[in-house]
């Protein structure tokens, strides 16, 4: 890995020269927070944003996306024959600017979209087209806790890039093949001064001292799943307080479950896939009105349970969750994962009672 | 309103020990600044938990419906005449309650206080004498005036006393005259505006929505077992972010609401991403003051306008 | 890429409504394209999506066995808008299936043993696929005793009645075929529901006997002490179960019982897996 | 109803209600030729709660 300088200077001209090779992505304030949209010409993604309000994981993952299509017309040869949409867009892009936190819900996520039986072409093909210019994060929220959840202010195991600000320059961290590439192609080329790496460290260290909260999970694996299941202690208040809405599953870089549905347009009928939430009864009710996750507690349950149980378990990778904070902040009934995870590490099923009870 | 805390202890510890309730519905203090946690406490131990104050904008009349138990609840203006409107529509029993009032001085809106502070705010203060919220985070400190940071539902509101209570936590407050706040200006604002406009304002203002459904699921209204956004058989409304689906969803749901509506903000104050549904709810709201002198939980006895029918109902419209 | 959204086209060839209420219907489909059905090798016990463009996709067992060609066949019982709208369906129309999905029974295992095929009401499809698997001249020797029940309402209720009777006369079979009631007086088989017939007719648990058993949760639910009472361990207990999906291969996330993913770790599974999830199904 | 569809942007010539008895044809022909007349006149304007096709994405 090398470092380079890039300075502020350089910085909007090269993001100019990235537009021929890549399509750009990155943070912009619309009306009063900040939001990852396409960047469009003349465009510079704004730098010095803290985060952006919803993840960035639509940049790969879009909240609705057609997967497939097919004609209604009987005279057509497709006629009713699904295929993949011909318009879907997979040329290269950089997402600018998103935070190491956010760059490692992908690997993450990434178990369940790259299985062994099934690849999911569309979450792949977007994801494999994309080069992550990450940045470094010096100034956490004090709903973040990613150093306890495993990642940091400046994790760069998923990014291609890493930007750590240095008032009138970034130092970059040119960690991939990809990253090489980018840089290349926005002429980023100066070599650090001696030092660089020992400042980024320097950096780092400041900036993970300022996570003020955190969570525990050594425990987590070791502890009964059926015990955690039938914890009441940890679920019955989160569970009265939830109004059931999907605000911390769409805010979640990690959460990926979805739907399927079927639009017709004219003769035309689209396959969609849309995110969804296990926060909503329907996303389990069966056909014959039987719900097996009936109640809110259910709900609540599974979420946490999936994040910080079923998938610590399934996967050996930790808990699926980067401690971003969107869903601390976001929940508009105060439901926080970081007490719900202490609570669920220091469950003791003897007693029936929790060690940890908050962040 | 911090002050009303220990009165509200006293009470719901009495209530429970004399059995006349199983829970004391309120709040516990939130993990972030401006955010507190709905809670129901069942001990006197768990009662030592709840907190009051200008952070618990939230409605409490959405945690009571369909229970068997009996149960008091912590009840300002708003939160009472959604209470009121329960018991109309059979939602819950009068006598399960007991009705703790508090006199409201308006609640504090966290979007605008967020958008306010140049950083994350880690933490609240407010001085209730001074009328004064003062927010700190990393590298600031602002102090405040209350009514620059209230909800804008509160600064309008016309019902800041509970109007139906078993007992009271303080002194009633002053309320607003229709003469001090005007509450439909900004409805008269859109109405003033040509229709193309008035399109232009809807489909920017719903432009963020994620569809998430949190205005939905805190508005004690939207109580329905499957709302129609959720109905497959038939399928009224589509599920992608499809602009018109998306308005779909909210002038319908503010439709159901006509009447009925309270103007609690809890709608508001839930929205992830800050979008005023209240431009859609407080229309209704005019309308049924205009066409039916009617507000809405003001009265046990009687149901919404547009829940019943009379002969003399205004009927200008057809032709 | 292999793209597991794309369905493989079907043509329906033949409709057959299966009960006196007409509420279940077998479609037996062909594949448009010959090579699709080689894609499509299934083992009994697996699923598919049946996807009908416009509409959706839904998740049915499949009811063909593997050693049937050249088409495959599921009973669909309409109650949403999908299977709704199929049994309003055509022969010739066309739609596609997506699959085969999930695991089956496990055959591996059940070589050289006792099975008991235990069915209620229109969970019976894979169990067809099951029973006609077993009855392949060819598989019929890797299997000792082959016990089924197959319970429904009535007479008019039960699935694949022909092909009961005849299964009904076979000696390298057990089959009782049973109704919850009946008031035709020569009705020739049980009557009474499929736990009670269980405990009178199932062969008493063994190391080499395994139960499979699918059906409405009240009858699993009185079931399992029965299979119980007759010796048979939880991990010689082996059933299918349903929960709401729409990917089918273990992405959309709703189907989980705890860790396990219905359609991709199941929908088979032994009571013992299940003793130790959630009992969210 | 009428009154919040205005609110929002539906020009008032798009939605009309009538009471009209089974009996008055007459009327059922001046109302319809009226409401059709009226939505006509808006042919230059965009057309509202139509949805267009679905993205790719």
């Amino acid at each position: 890995m090398r470092v380079i300088r890039i300075d502020k200077s350089d910085w909007d001209a090269g993001v100019e020269k990235l537009r021929d090779t890549y399509r750009l992505i990155g943070p912009v304030k619309e009306k009063f927070y900040h939001t990852f949209a396409a960047l469009e010409a003349g465009q510079i993604p704004d730098m010095e944003y803290v985060n952006s309000r919803i993840s960035p994981k639509y940049a790969i993952y879009p909240q609705s996306e057609i997967i497939l299509s097919c004609s209604l017309n009987e005279d057509d040869e497709d006629y009713k024959i699904y295929h993949e949409p011909e318009d879907k867009n997979y040329e290269q892009k950089a997402v600018l600017g998103i935070r190491p936190c956010d760059a490692d819900s992908f690997e993450l996520v990434r178990v369940n979209f790259d299985t062994e039986e099934y690849k999911d072409p569309y979450w792949l093909r977007a994801y494999e087209s994309t080069t992550f210019v990450g940045l470094a994060c010096d100034s956490p929220c004090p709903t973040c806790f990613c150093t306890s959840a495993g990642s940091g202010p400046y994790s760069d195991k998923n990014l291609d890039i890493m930007l750590v600000d240095k008032q009138d320059h970034y130092l970059a961290e040119i960690i991939t093949e990809k990253g090489e590439k980018l840089a290349k192609a926005a002429g980023w080329q100066t070599e650090a001064e001696e030092g660089a790496t020992d400042a980024i460290d320097k950096s780092r260290a400041d900036a993970e001292s300022k996570i003020k909260s955190s969570v525990g999970t050594e425990n987590l694996a070791k502890q009964s799943l059926l015990d955690l299941y039938e914890a009441t202690v940890i679920w019955e208040k989160p569970a009265f307080a939830c109004i059931n809405c999907g605000t911390c599953t769409y805010a979640c870089p990690t959460c990926w479950c979805f739907d399927i549905q079927d639009e017709v347009h004219g003769k035309e009928s689209f396959r969609i896939r849309n995110w969804d939430s296990c926060m909503y009864p329907i996303f389990t009710t069966h056909a014959s009105g039987h719900n097996p996750r009936g109640t809110k507690l259910d709900r609540v349950r599974q979420r946490f349970m999936h994040k910080l149980k079923y998938y610590v378990d399934k996967y050996e990778n930790g808990i699926q969750c980067t401690g971003c904070g969107r869903c601390v902040s976001l929940c508009p009934v105060n439901i926080d994962i970081r007490g719900i995870c202490n609570m669920m590490n220091s469950y003791d099923p003897e007693s029936c009672t929790c060690e940890v009870t908050a962040s | 309103m911090e002050s009303y805390i220990d009165k509200i202890k006293e009470i719901s510890k009495r209530l429970l020990e004399e059995g006349k309730v199983d829970m004391v519905v309120g709040y516990r203090r939130g993990s972030v600044p401006t955010m507190h946690q709905p809670f129901f406490a069942r001990s006197k131990a768990e009662v030592d938990e709840l907190v009051w104050d200008s952070n618990c904008g939230l409605n409490l009349a959405n945690y009571i419906t369909d229970s068997q138990e009996n149960i008091g609840i912590l009840a300002t203006g708003c939160n009472s005449r959604n209470i009121a409107v329960h018991i109309v529509e059979g939602k819950v029993k009068r006598e399960q309650l007991h009705i703790i009032g508090i006199p409201c001085k308006g609640m504090i809106d966290r979007h605008k206080l967020s958008a306010m502070a140049p950083a994350p705010i880690a933490s609240i203060e407010e001085d209730e004498e001074k009328g004064k919220v003062t927010i700190s985070g990393e590298g600031f400190s602002d102090t405040l005036n209350k009514t620059e940071v209230m909800q804008e539902n509160c600064t309008l509101c016309l019902h800041r006393n509970p109007v139906i209570y078993d007992e009271l936590v303080a002194q009633e407050v002053a309320e607003q005259s229709k003469d001090e706040v005007d509450p439909h200006a900004r409805v008269k604002e859109i109405e003033a505006m040509s229709p193309e406009d008035k399109w232009a304002h809807f489909d920017d203002l719903l432009s963020d929505c994620i569809r998430c459904y949190a205005c939905r699921n805190a508005c004690p209204l939207c109580y329905c077992p499957l709302c129609f956004v959720d109905e497959s058989h038939p399928q009224w409304v589509g599920k992608s972010l499809d602009p018109t689906d998306v308005r779909t969803f909210h002038f319908l749901r503010a439709y159901h609401c006509a009447g009925r509506c309270t103007d609690c903000g809890a709608c508001v104050r839930s929205c992830p991403v800050g979008i005023n549904v209240r431009d859609f709810t407080k229309k209704l709201e005019k309308d049924c003051m205009e066409l039916f002198g009617w507000e809405a939980g003001l009265t046990t006895e009687q149901r919404p306008p547009l829940d019943t029918y009379k002969p003399d109902d205004p009927e200008e419209f057809i032709k | 890429m292999e793209n597991p959204y794309i369905p493989y086209p079907v043509r329906i060839d033949e409709i057959k409504t299966e009960t006196e209420d007409k509420s279940l219907k077998t479609f037996k489909f062909v594949f448009l394209n010959p090579e699709d059905e080689e894609k499509f090798a299934y083992k009994a016990g697996q699923f598919a999506e049946l996807s009908v463009p416009g509409l959706g996709e839904i998740p049915i067992g499949i009811a063909s066995s593997p050693t049937e060609k050249g088409f495959v066949k599921f009973t669909i019982f309409k109650t949403g808008k999908v299977t709704s709208y199929m049994h309003s369906m055509k022969e010739g129309d066309i739609m596609g299936i997506r699959g085969p999905l999930g695991n089956w029974y496990p055959w591996e295992t059940l070589e050289g043993k006792n099975v008991v095929i235990i069915g209620g009401g229109f969970a019976f499809t894979t169990l067809r696929s099951s029973i006609i698997y077993m009855l392949e001249p060819e598989n019929r020797k890797k299997f000792k005793d082959i016990n089924v029940i197959y319970g429904a309402r009535s007479p008019g209720m039960l699935l694949y009645k022909d092909e009961l009777e005849a299964w009904a006369q076979r000696d390298d079979l057990n089959m009782n075929i049973t109704v919850d009631s009946c008031d035709d007086p020569d009705w020739p088989h049980h009557t009474g529901f499929v736990p009670t017939i269980t405990e009178q007719e199932g062969p008493s648990g063994t190391d080499d006997t395994y139960a499979i058993v699918c059906g409405p949760p009240i009858m699993i639910k009185f079931t399992q002490p029965v299979l119980d009472k007759l010796g048979y361990t939880e991990d010689r207990i082996i059933m299918s179960l349903e929960n709401r999906m729409k990917c089918g291969i273990g992405m959309c996330g709703r189907c989980n019982i705890g860790k396990e993913l219905v359609c991709k770790d199941g929908p088979v599974f032994t009571l013992q897996q299940l003793n130790q999830t959630p009992k969210e199904y | 109803m009428k009154n919040l569809l205005e609110h929002m942007g539906i020009e008032p010539e798009r939605l009309h209600f009538s009471w009209i008895s089974s009996a008055e044809s007459t009327k059922f022909v001046d109302v319809a030729t009226k409401v059709t007349d009226s939505a006509k006149s808006l042919e230059n304007k965009e057309k509202k709660f139509v949805k267009t096709k679905p993205k790719v994405a």
